[in-house]
């Protein structure tokens, strides 16, 4: 079967990530991807919709927008969010000493083969994801 | 997110059951630094009804592990399923914790 | 907590059910319906999109918007689609004799607390099923 | 979904392992009508390791029970998780498959 994704709006808000996870890890299985894999690609995205609440939005109200695009060997995970820009630069090395926080950029990048951050005309952060079939 | 407290002989064994993200993890660590008011020797915490762990949980471990030694007592996670142990090896963390395999090997 | 939904849109293609009950499951044992609920309510909401699927797309391409309401003690499902339009009745009674088929309305009326059929004035079809807590 | 069947005295034990939704049935399906080629004089489908079914799934068992009735051969179902046998129950089907607990039981 050819590509095809699926789109889900949420509010930035905890209560929703187990359903976002449960959602992810089914698209995984569906792709073919092996349990550890789906395991470390669902933790990646949770990560990255918490810091979506936590620091883009401050825990304030507001909508994440999560596409799930399987297919063509890969899964493509693209996150909208409308709050404040963010700059990933020098986000990613794992925290130096031993602190509670700083882990999930450095996860992220850990698990996906492809990471970006932009910050889109209409004022959207957008988080673009992929990770390939076949790859640790 | 279920959470039991047991004391015994030398400390306190909490059983969490569930999985800890960002909506679980505040309440593990209100239940945890209530616990560790009680300044227990040792903190054993048997995670091997916790399918999924995130890095809000794994944050909630190095708060706790920080309180603890400053209170002379002692950390030790017990029953970490595979994917979760992994998750504290990518965050390089697993030699900095006192992984036990089981609650008795923690107790010993 | 007060009431939150989540929107999710997605192919009408049976590949994406599983990932569609899965979001489905982890909303309702969110809002605390036991699991045996829960398990009902999944049933209920993969018949509908099923039919959706099936009879108003015909098996053709076609999208599915499906809203998840939680909060005051029900969870409310919303099915949009723009298949061939649809009117329900006769069809929530088990067949008489023994065939393969006709079992998904049925299954839903027995399910949900309330189920209506509309059809918008923008071209739509319009499912809405409610679930009350505390009911089988 | 996971198909494995297995020629047993009399007949053939099938077992389906994972999910039976609109996705995975005409699988079924197929593989069924495929045995039921073969004429068994008894199916047996194991149900034990399906944790979810949906009307689709039980369309395709009620058109195996038609197609093994023209054979005048059995269906057996066996191992129904108890949310399976509720839907069998809501669609007043658990008198009409000979429904069994175990595959000994089936093979009787
Ligand atoms: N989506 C985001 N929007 C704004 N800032 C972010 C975002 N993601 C990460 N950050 C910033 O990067 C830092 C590191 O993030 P992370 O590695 O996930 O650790 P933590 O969230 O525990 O601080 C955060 O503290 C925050 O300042
Ligand atoms: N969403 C829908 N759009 C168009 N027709 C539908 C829809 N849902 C149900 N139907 C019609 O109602 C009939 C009964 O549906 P159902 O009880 O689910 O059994 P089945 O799908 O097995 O026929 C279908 O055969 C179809 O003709």
């Amino acid at each position: 079967m050819g590509p095809s994704s699926l789109t889900v709006i949420f509010p930035a808000e905890a209560r929703w990530l187990a359903a976002i996870r449960a959602l992810v890890e089914q698209s995984c299985l569906l792709t073919g991807f092996a349990e550890e894999v789906t395991y470390r690609v669902k933790l990646a995205v949770d990560e990255a919709c918490t810091n979506i609440i936590r620091h883009s939005y401050s825990s304030r109200s507001g909508t994440i927008t999560l596409d799930v695009e399987v297919g063509n060997g890969a899964m493509t995970f693209t996150l909208r969010d409308r709050g404040k820009p963010f700059s990933p630069e020098g986000q990613s090395d794992l925290p130096r000493e031993l602190k509670p926080g700083g882990l999930g950029m450095p996860l992220i990048q850990q698990v996906m083969d492809e990471v970006e951050y932009s910050r889109t005309p209409g004022g959207e952060n957008l988080l673009r994801m992929v990770k390939r079939l076949g790859r640790n | 997110m279920d959470i039991t407290a047991t004391p015994v002989a030398g400390g306190m064994v909490v059983t969490l059951q569930g999985e800890i993200d960002l909506y679980s993890s505040p309440r593990v660590r209100e239940r945890l630094l209530g616990l560790l008011k009680e300044r227990p020797s040792r903190l054993i915490v048997d995670l091997s009804a916790v399918p999924y762990m995130d890095s809000s949980g794994i944050a909630t471990f190095v708060e706790m592990l920080q309180q603890v030694r400053k209170q002379q007592g002692a950390l030790r996670l017990v029953g970490l399923q595979a994917n979760i142990r992994e998750v504290f090896r990518f965050a390089r963390l697993e030699q900095v914790f006192a992984i036990c395999d089981t609650v008795d090997a923690a107790m010993a």
